[in-house]
């Protein structure tokens, strides 16, 4: 029930502890925090650079939380997505996920990683040894895509 | 008609500006790329290769063959790569 | 690398932090928590008392988590369960996994929970306004296990 | 042999003790079952439905068709329904 996307870095633990805070009704909670890696295809990664598409990326963002809560029986969902300069180890992002039974939570964690992946506008920049170089989109990100779609939409 | 032209990453690296206020007739999104394209430079080189390019029209994500009628603001950018 | 059974709470941001802490080589974090219902099939619970098999427990605990290190590239990984007398809303167990790629984590959090489900020694009973119930085992829980299977073992 | 038997939620309830040491020269887990079952009473009805217990040897989950033979510990329980 919540997108954010900004510069600061969030605070994992209380974010999901917030989502639970006062009720008794969620037996599943997923969370997936995807970080920087300093290193990456064999080159040491200095820093990160993210760049974003204001406007559009919460709008992307709440297309996709939205389709999530049609397709699975979530009682709190949230995404954090930060942009600009990051370091290797810093927190880039992270998707939540609340129901009553741990198969809906996981689906919906993993679909909502799948679709913001490549339907979200974000754009790394990494700054290597050999300088700055655009991370490519990989494939399997796009054919992951796939195993979601449904007859006749 | 006018249109806000936005470019993002290696677009917007290689085009040398984050966007481009531009009068045009194209129809479709195809015939706005040939129309940038023509210009020769950096716009020639950054729709090259348009496998490698995305675009969306008013914030939403659309093929190549969309009309632009109506349209106010139109994104080209590399395949995303968040999360 | 860690399996802890014990009947006090623990803090799940302080676990997932401890995970990554002064390492870059993390892409992805996935955590799972398994939260204590106020009310199941129809009926209000007062609360819940998780029996489990000292010894047979944590031993099912750390094979389990080897599977799941053996099948794929985990950097970290930690089960937590909790046992004796539990209240609505409150955190049972959790699991987490980091590695590299989203893919890997998702799939070994999802592992570790289906098969704590079903081989791990805990037994829950529901204080209703009926009286005491053990939970039964579901039919789906066994039958998850059945995704995991490989060829020839 | 000497047996520690463990029992555990509603067969723990059922028996009415969490535990028991015996003597048995039983030589499979089945053997076993018959033998206490035969006592009558919580042990026939504990053992009533053998669809809905589970046995451990020496702490590891096994058959009811799996032998005794060097085995310190038997446990009886219901499906498991951590998580």
């Amino acid at each position: 029930m919540a997108v954010r996307v900004q510069r600061e870095d969030f605070d994992l633990g209380a974010e999901l502890a917030a989502l639970r805070a006062g009720r008794s009704d969620i037996g599943a909670l997923v969370s997936f925090t995807g970080l920087v890696r300093g290193a990456a295809g064999g080159a040491a990664i200095a820093a990160m650079e993210l760049e974003h598409y204001p406007g559009m990326t919460e709008r992307a963002l709440a297309a996709i939380e939205a389709e999530a809560r049609a397709r699975w029986p979530l009682q709190a969902s949230l995404i954090i997505h930060r942009y600009g300069a990051l370091t290797p180890g810093e927190q880039i992002m992270m998707v939540a996920t609340a129901s009553p039974h741990r198969q809906a939570a996981f689906e919906a964690a993993e679909f909502l990683m799948d679709y913001l992946k490549s339907r979200a506008p974000f754009w790394k920049k990494e700054a290597t040894p050999e300088g700055g170089r655009w991370v490519d989109a990989r494939d399997t990100d796009e054919a992951a895509l796939a195993r979601w779609a449904r007859p006749g939409a | 008609m006018t249109l806000d032209v936005l470019y993002f990453a290696w677009l917007r690296e290689r085009i040398g500006a984050p966007s481009e206020r531009i009068e045009t007739g194209a129809a479709t999104v195809a015939d706005l790329v040939a129309e940038l394209s023509a210009r020769g430079g950096p716009h020639a080189e950054a729709f090259a290769n348009l496998a490698a390019v995305r675009v969306a029209l008013d914030q939403e994500l659309a093929d190549f063959t969309a009309p632009l009628a109506g349209v106010r603001e139109v994104a080209f950018f590399p395949p995303m790569t968040g999360g």
